[in-house]
């Protein structure tokens, strides 16, 4: 008997979704596996459809992108009433994603910036986007720009997570197959990844580390065997969980720990702001300062993909 | 009036919902379309270091 | 069935109950998650207080044991013992510290107690994490292995010989007798050194117990205390030491030589035979010669090999390999002695360059009886010397060599001062800046010199050069001085200047500190665990130093920390096992993505990363539990024994969470 | 080779003839010292004890002034070498002083950044033109001449920079290029008084005479020298030494550049020899015409 | 009721821990607002407990070392010097005054010096004033609630264990 799936998308790029396609001809085998009742970016299923089925109708749902505003919330709070299992597709949903750089900003000061501020914006009675407004013709309403981006976990219960931005395909089909096949690990954990950090798979060489500057990747050619930490360029793949086949690494460039931290790391940026600091070099306050200096934006470096999810969560206001 | 709603749009990138009101002849006498998504890529890509927008703005769209 | 926390809340006479009102105390942490049971008592640390642990714990009310009471750095094993003594682990007991750092620092009793109350929630949230770890011990190999065989390696090595242990001694060179060998006379007492050293050297030579190998270095220690293995190098001598029977024939007919054929007396200055077949000494131990490659004949232009033809024991072998021998051992001692400081970078002393100027060392030899003089004090002319110079301090005491005092040089000057009256009748200058004489029988050697009319001038040499003014100054030193007593500059013409060198850290013992993962300070010398209470003990177990490796020191010094060592050894051979500290850190091979951050963090070397596997490994005996790596680790693949993560959060949440 | 020349005071007056051998040897040996354009003095070491700052502005001055050229500043005098090269090191070495020495230079329409070197003569006879190159033009060799190298106090405080300051070698290296014999002088860096001369007379006579003793102890029939206030001191003052010590020293007392310019085989009166208070002796004599 | 600072603080057993013990044995009294957690070694501190104290309510944390060259295990300090330093920086970017986290070198003799620290330390987070991490979080996603049909409960919009 097929699986009945419905997969939707938050606050995303649709990324994900084209990573279920980009699963090619595995698609056939998914296609033969489940049913899919909700998928706006592909099929033609409207909420009002969800809403008429009972709870617990659909077997799983597939739920990427982050929880920006209200209408992501919603549709999230919807597919959990009607699924049995819960999935987190992509860094969005399990960490917050890109979007969630966001959260060192207020709700305002984005408003402002783009409606008003922004260059190519003529606005001169500084309109910007209300939650309801009245037309002749009746009331309109939009769902509600969210002051704090919140990953799935943080709206509803979520049974599994596959991560990435975007996730391999393979690992996407790999995940599903555990559904149909059974073969589900216990709840809560991550799918279609590994269990051990990025450099377990990264093929460049790792030998100890002492780092007396930073660099940034445009300044200097990278020695391409030699481990990127090793060479002064900030790589987070020390604290991130392998899976992705260190595609980023192989075409040059260091990892922004998209795939999420390893299970019992609550916080990667932190854990990974610790690692880099240990390895510093200089003894002395002073050249500690300065081989500081060199490191550009450590925060949002640590946190690129992971804000939402980092114990913070948000810069306090 | 009558009101239709078509929420979600779909098979595009991107969120939207299209109200149709229709007057009492069932004619259309009005029609909106929402877009409501916004994430913000124009105020959070301030700051970052010149080498990293190169790897944020892709997720603008992802299709 | 979730951990059931027993938590026992101390009065401590008035000094918690005075403060801490117990009462609010117990009821809050009764209402606290886990716990089973709260009791209260005036002296937990005394017996009945014991009591009330031991019979909660065999009656299997509970399994976690919480105490409220004084600072654990005070009474945290006394409770351990407790938990012992009733069958549980002594690692599920932990202590809240609500006497030093709560009830007898503060004032407000109200504020007083409410920390207490969050330092009880903390503990016990902490409690509930707590797992049991057994205190791992390893097993102590009875052999020793000392590094060098001076003075300090040869004590060392004959007390443990004596105690009936087994040791190997490495020593550089090709006979041990270390420096002391070179000397002629010894202070205070005057004792010849060949007569209070020779037997010692004779019965290292014959012991069963030691198995001496000289003209040989450490290649590589790996292991951790009780277990470490050990990788000698034995250095080619090119003679068979089973053969040869030190006849002495070959040195006597060898054509070469290792001293500059047409140098005068100072340069041609040598204890044992000159030629390129040579013993360091008449009592060598072992008493057999080496080749000096450099300057034999055969190894330089392939001709000679007149040693080989005139051997009767054909002992001789030029094509003799460095060999490597291996073996295990449970402590080793490093006494590598020292090495004198090359004075030729005090351009103004003209050491090397101006003849006649001499630095401690070759004066030693120059006075050894067996020595190329004879024992005779000679100028580089081989003349007697009129008038001779002694300066102290050479080095040492000197911001731009070494800060610190060599502490012998100042005896050795007077012993030197002494030669000189009693081998010549040459006036003797000594220049110094503080006489040092601390030592038993020291004070009492100076005032005799005071006696035989030597001339102290109390000030540090400016220059030695040959600015002569009269003719017969002509091939004089002149030493130009600041007598500070007397408050003008001097001007000393002298026939000879004996510069009495620091005592600089042995060439190559930063890398036998690598090797035995020690530490080496700013000056050089290994650093000791403890300069007061641990001077010949370091901060890894079963490592231990003696002598100059140390700092320098002079020969009884040294001979007390010989033994000092080998009884901290000999205590740990009969203990036969030591425990290793329970609280280390553990890598989980499948959270490693051998990422190698840890590997370079770990000051005892502890960290190594596995080439096969890709995984970082922690060598448990080494570990001692800081807990550095753990922090470091970004995979978190690395747990803390006692403190690991989930405890430490379960504290912070404790602390902050609970009221 | 092109160098920015700052002269100093003394070539200018009392030392003209070591002015002149220099200028009689430089075209030979492809020297150019083009003259510093406005030099002021540099003060020389007594105003530097007097006055540091203003000692240090005066001097900064010179500098500044050729810092344009980013050329080497090569100075004949040792009083003027010390000064210049304490300058610059302090100018570099100590902020504050920097800061204030910009200000003072403000003043006066300059400004400083510290990446100009400073040399004394006898380092660029050394170093730059070479005993080898020099024994190669020698017409006149010295053989037979002994002469006592005296480096004196100046050029070796407080950093010589291009020689060991304790036991310095490069003028006997000059010396033995022309073909004389370097006697082995102990008393080479000894100091001679110098200004002394002028205000504590007995004390530097004193000093001068040991110099003298010394250089005749070692067999020497002449002592050269690189610095304007030592030769002065013990050529123009040596019947002074003689009568306050009750000595007959005869020695006479050249500038190294003068010595060359003999082995050169310039004619006396371009190298200033007549100029010399103690005449060159019969022995000196007989070799320079002989040879 | 004037502020009291809730602060949280790592001491290293062989140094800091047994200065603040010798505080107590000589009764000196200081402020009761730290509550101390034992480690081994400042090396032991990892930047996270210090952002999870933060967020748990702690107004201010402070890191108590060896002095540099008396680490019992001889270099853990300097390891949690520099991770001390690179937090610093990135507080500010949390909106978290840098203040807020000290580190200060407190020898096993120095008893008195760790009274003056906690007493000073105390003071200064008085004047910065209470930082309550989790309640601003929460405050600032108040209206980002979507109150459930159903069950009418607030789901999602109280900041749960991360």
């Amino acid at each position: 008997m097929k699986l009945k799936v419905g997969i939707y998308w938050g606050a995303a790029c649709g990324g994900c979704d084209v990573a279920i396609l980009d699963t090619h001809e595995k698609l056939l085998d998914i296609a033969a596996k489940m049913d899919i009742y909700l998928w706006p970016i592909a099929l033609d299923f409207k909420y009002d459809d969800v809403k008429k089925m009972e709870d617990g109708y659909l077997d799983a749902a597939i739920y990427s992108g982050a929880i920006r505003n209200s209408e992501n919330e919603e549709i999230a709070i919807l597919l959990r009433k009607k699924s049995k299992v819960m999935i987190a597709l992509g860094a969005c949903a399990h960490l917050g994603g890109i979007p969630g750089l966001a959260n060192f900003y207020t709700r305002d000061e984005m408003l402002k910036r783009i409606y008003i501020d922004s260059e190519s914006t003529i606005n001169e009675e500084g309109v910007i986007p209300l939650e309801s407004w009245n037309v002749k013709e009746g009331e309109l309403d939009l769902p509600r720009f969210y002051n704090t981006v919140k990953t799935l976990d943080q709206v509803v219960d979520v049974e599994y997570y596959i991560p990435g931005c975007p996730p391999v395909p393979l690992q996407i089909y790999s995940a599903l197959s555990l559904i149909w096949d059974d073969m589900l690990p216990p709840v809560g954990s991550v799918i279609g990844a590994g269990d051990k950090a990025l450099c377990e798979s990264c093929p460049r060489v790792k030998e100890e580390k002492t780092i007396s500057e930073f660099k940034r990747i445009q300044q200097v050619l990278p020695d391409p065997e030699k481990c990127f930490l090793e060479q002064g360029l900030v790589c987070l793949g020390a604290a991130t969980r392998s899976g992705c086949g260190a595609r980023c690494i192989k075409s040059g460039v260091p990892c922004r720990g998209c795939y999420g931290p390893l299970d019992d790391v609550p916080d990667l940026g932190i854990k990974m702001l610790s690692a880099i600091a240990s390895v510093l070099e200089p003894k002395e306050e002073k050249e500690i300062d300065d081989v500081l200096d060199t490191i550009v934006d450590p925060l949002r470096t640590f946190h690129r993909f992971s804000m939402p999810a980092s114990i913070l969560r948000r810069k306090k206001e | 009036m009558k009101r239709i709603e078509i929420d979600p749009i779909t098979r595009l990138e991107g969120h939207g919902k299209i109200t149709i009101f229709l007057n009492d002849e069932g004619d259309v006498e009005n029609a909106f379309l929402q877009i409501p998504e916004l994430r913000g890529f124009e105020k959070f890509v301030e700051g970052l270091p010149i080498e990293e927008v190169s790897r944020v703005v892709p997720r603008i769209c992802g299709v | 069935m979730p951990e059931r926390v027993g938590v026992y809340i101390c009065h401590c006479g008035s000094n918690i109950a005075g403060k801490i009102d117990i009462e609010k105390l117990a009821g809050f942490a009764e209402k606290l998650d886990n716990v089973a049971l709260v009791r209260d008592y005036k002296f937990m640390c005394s017996d009945p207080g014991q009591n009330l642990i031991q019979s909660d714990l065999e009656a299997g009310l509970i399994d976690r044991v919480v105490v409220a009471s004084c600072s654990p750095l005070m009474h945290e094993n006394t409770f351990r013992k407790v938990c012992e003594r009733s069958g549980v682990n002594p690692y599920l007991f932990t202590m809240t510290n609500i006497r030093e750092q709560c009830s007898w620092v503060h004032i407000d009793e109200a504020s007083s107690t409410e920390k207490a109350m969050d330092l009880l929630a903390a503990s016990v949230r902490r409690a509930v994490y707590l797992e049991p770890l057994e205190k791992r011990e390893v097993a102590i190999n009875p052999r020793t292995l000392v590094i060098g065989g001076g003075i300090a390696g040869i004590q060392a090595a004959l007390d443990l010989a004596e105690a009936g242990k087994e040791v190997v001694l490495v020593e550089r060179e090709p006979s041990i007798g270390g420096h002391m060998a070179k000397f002629d006379k010894t202070f205070p007492t005057l004792d010849c050194a060949a007569c209070i050293l020779t037997p010692r050297m004779v019965q290292i030579g014959q012991h069963a117990n030691i198995h001496l190998m000289s003209y040989a270095e450490v290649e590589e220690i790996n292991g951790y205390v009780g277990n470490f293995n050990i990788k000698v190098r034995q250095k080619a001598r090119y003679v068979d030491a089973d053969l040869c029977n030190g006849c002495g024939m070959c040195w006597e007919k060898c054509p070469g030589t290792r001293v500059p054929r047409k140098g005068n007396v100072h340069e041609k200055l040598s204890l044992g035979p000159t030629s390129s077949i040579y013993m360091p000494f008449m009592q060598a131990i072992p008493a057999i010669p080496v080749i000096d490659r450099e300057s034999c004949l055969y190894f330089q232009k392939g001709k000679c090999r007149i040693c080989e033809q005139v051997c009767e024991r054909n002992a001789i072998n030029y094509d003799m390999e460095d060999s490597f021998e291996e073996f295990e051992v449970g402590n080793i001692i490093i006494a590598t002695g020292f090495q004198p400081f090359d004075p030729s970078v005090i351009k103004r002393y003209g050491y090397g360059t101006l003849p006649n100027v001499l630095t401690s060392v070759e004066f030693e030899i120059m006075n050894c009886a067996s020595g190329s003089t004879g024992g005779k004090i000679l100028k580089a002319d081989g003349t007697e010397p009129k008038s001779i110079g002694i300066v102290h301090c050479v080095g040492s005491r000197d911001k731009h060599y070494h800060e610190y005092c060599s502490r012998v040089c100042c005896m050795y000057a007077l012993k030197f001062a002494h030669l000189i009256k009693e081998k010549t009748d040459a006036e003797v200058y000594n220049f110094y800046i503080d006489l040092r004489c601390f030592g038993k029988g020291y004070e009492e050697f100076y005032d005799r010199l005071l006696g035989e009319d030597v001339r102290f001038i109390r000030g540090k040499v400016g220059e030695i050069s040959r600015w002569v003014a009269e003719e017969d100054e002509k091939d004089q030193l002149i030493v130009r001085v600041e007598d500070t007593l007397v408050g003008a500059v001097r001007r000393i013409p002298l026939d000879m200047v004996v510069l009495c060198t620091a005592l600089e850290k042995q060439d190559g013992l930063d890398r036998v500190a690598k090797m035995c993962s020690v530490s080496v300070g700013k000056d050089g010398f290994i650093i000791e665990k403890h300069p007061k209470l641990g001077p010949v003990s370091t901060a890894t177990d079963g490592v231990f130093i003696v002598g100059v490796a140390q700092s320098p020191k002079d020969i009884p010094d040294t001979v007390a920390q010989a033994s000092a060592a080998s009884s901290a050894v000999l205590s740990m051979i009969t203990r036969e096992k030591i425990e290793i500290e329970a609280a280390t850190a553990e890598i989980i091979e499948e959270k490693c993505s051998g990422c190698r951050i840890c590997n370079n963090l770990c000051p005892y070397l502890a960290i190594n990363f596995d080439e096969e596997k890709k995984v970082s490994i922690i060598n448990e005996a080494l570990c001692k539990g800081c807990g550095t790596c753990v922090a470091a680790c970004p995979s978190n693949a690395i747990t803390a024994k006692h403190f690991n993560d989930k405890q430490i959060f379960a504290e912070i949440e404790g602390l902050l969470s609970a009221r | 080779m092109k160098y920015t020349y700052y002269p100093g005071c003394s070539v200018k007056a009392t030392a003209n003839l070591y002015q002149e051998s220099i200028d009689a040897i430089s075209p030979i040996l492809g020297l150019e010292l083009e003259e510093l354009e406005d030099w002021n003095c540099c003060g020389a070491t007594a105003y530097m004890s007097v006055k540091e700052l203003m000692s240090f502005a005066i001097s900064a001055r010179n500098l500044a002034l050729a810092e344009p050229f980013h050329r080497d500043v090569v100075t004949p005098c040792s009083a003027c070498y010390l000064v210049l090269n304490k300058t610059n090191q302090y100018f570099t070495e100590y902020p504050d002083l920097r800061k204030k020495l910009g200000q003072a230079l403000e003043a006066g329409g300059l400004s400083y950044s510290g990446n100009i070197r400073v040399r004394h003569i006898l380092d660029v006879l050394f170093n730059d033109v070479g005993p080898e190159k020099i024994s190669s033009l020698v017409k006149k060799r010295l053989d037979g001449l002994r002469v006592a190298p005296y480096y004196g106090c100046q050029i070796v405080r407080p950093e010589m920079g291009f020689d060991d300051p304790d036991d310095p070698q490069s003028m006997d290296r000059l010396i033995e290029s022309l073909g004389a014999t370097s006697v082995e002088y102990p008393l080479k860096t000894k100091c001679c008084g110098a200004s002394l001369m002028g205000t504590e007379e007995d004390l530097a006579l004193r000093l001068c005479c040991e110099l003298l003793t010394g250089a005749e102890s070692a067999g020497a029939h002449c002592i050269v020298t690189l610095c304007p206030l030592c030769q002065m001191n013990l050529d123009v003052y040596q019947s002074k030494v003689n009568r306050l010590c009750r000595m007959k020293h005869n020695i006479p007392v050249l500038y190294i550049t003068q010595l060359i310019g003999i082995a050169l085989g310039l004619p006396s009166k371009d190298l200033g020899l007549d100029k010399l208070a103690v005449k060159l002796t019969k022995p000196v004599k007989e070799i320079l015409q002989g040879a | 009721m004037e502020f009291e600072p809730k602060l949280v603080g790592f001491l290293c057993n062989w140094c800091s821990y047994t200065g603040a013990d010798l505080a107590g044995t000589a009764r000196i009294s200081y402020a009761p607002n730290l509550r101390a957690i034992r480690v081994m070694c400042s090396g032991r501190i990892d930047p996270t407990f210090i952002i999870k104290a933060l967020y748990e309510g702690a107004d201010g944390v402070l890191i108590a070392g060896c002095h540099p060259g008396d680490c019992h295990y001889q270099e853990g300090n300097y390891k949690a010097l520099r991770r001390y330093k690179l937090l610093k920086r990135i507080l500010p970017e949390y909106g978290v005054e840098p203040e807020r986290v000290h580190l200060e070198w407190v020898a096993a003799s120095e008893g008195e010096k760790f009274a003056k620290v906690v007493n000073e330390f105390t003071d200064k987070i008085k004047k910065l004033g209470p930082l309550n991490m989790k309640q601003s979080i929460f405050d600032s996603m108040k209206e980002d609630i979507v109150v459930h049909e159903s069950a009418g409960e607030e789901k999602g919009g109280e900041a749960d264990e991360a």
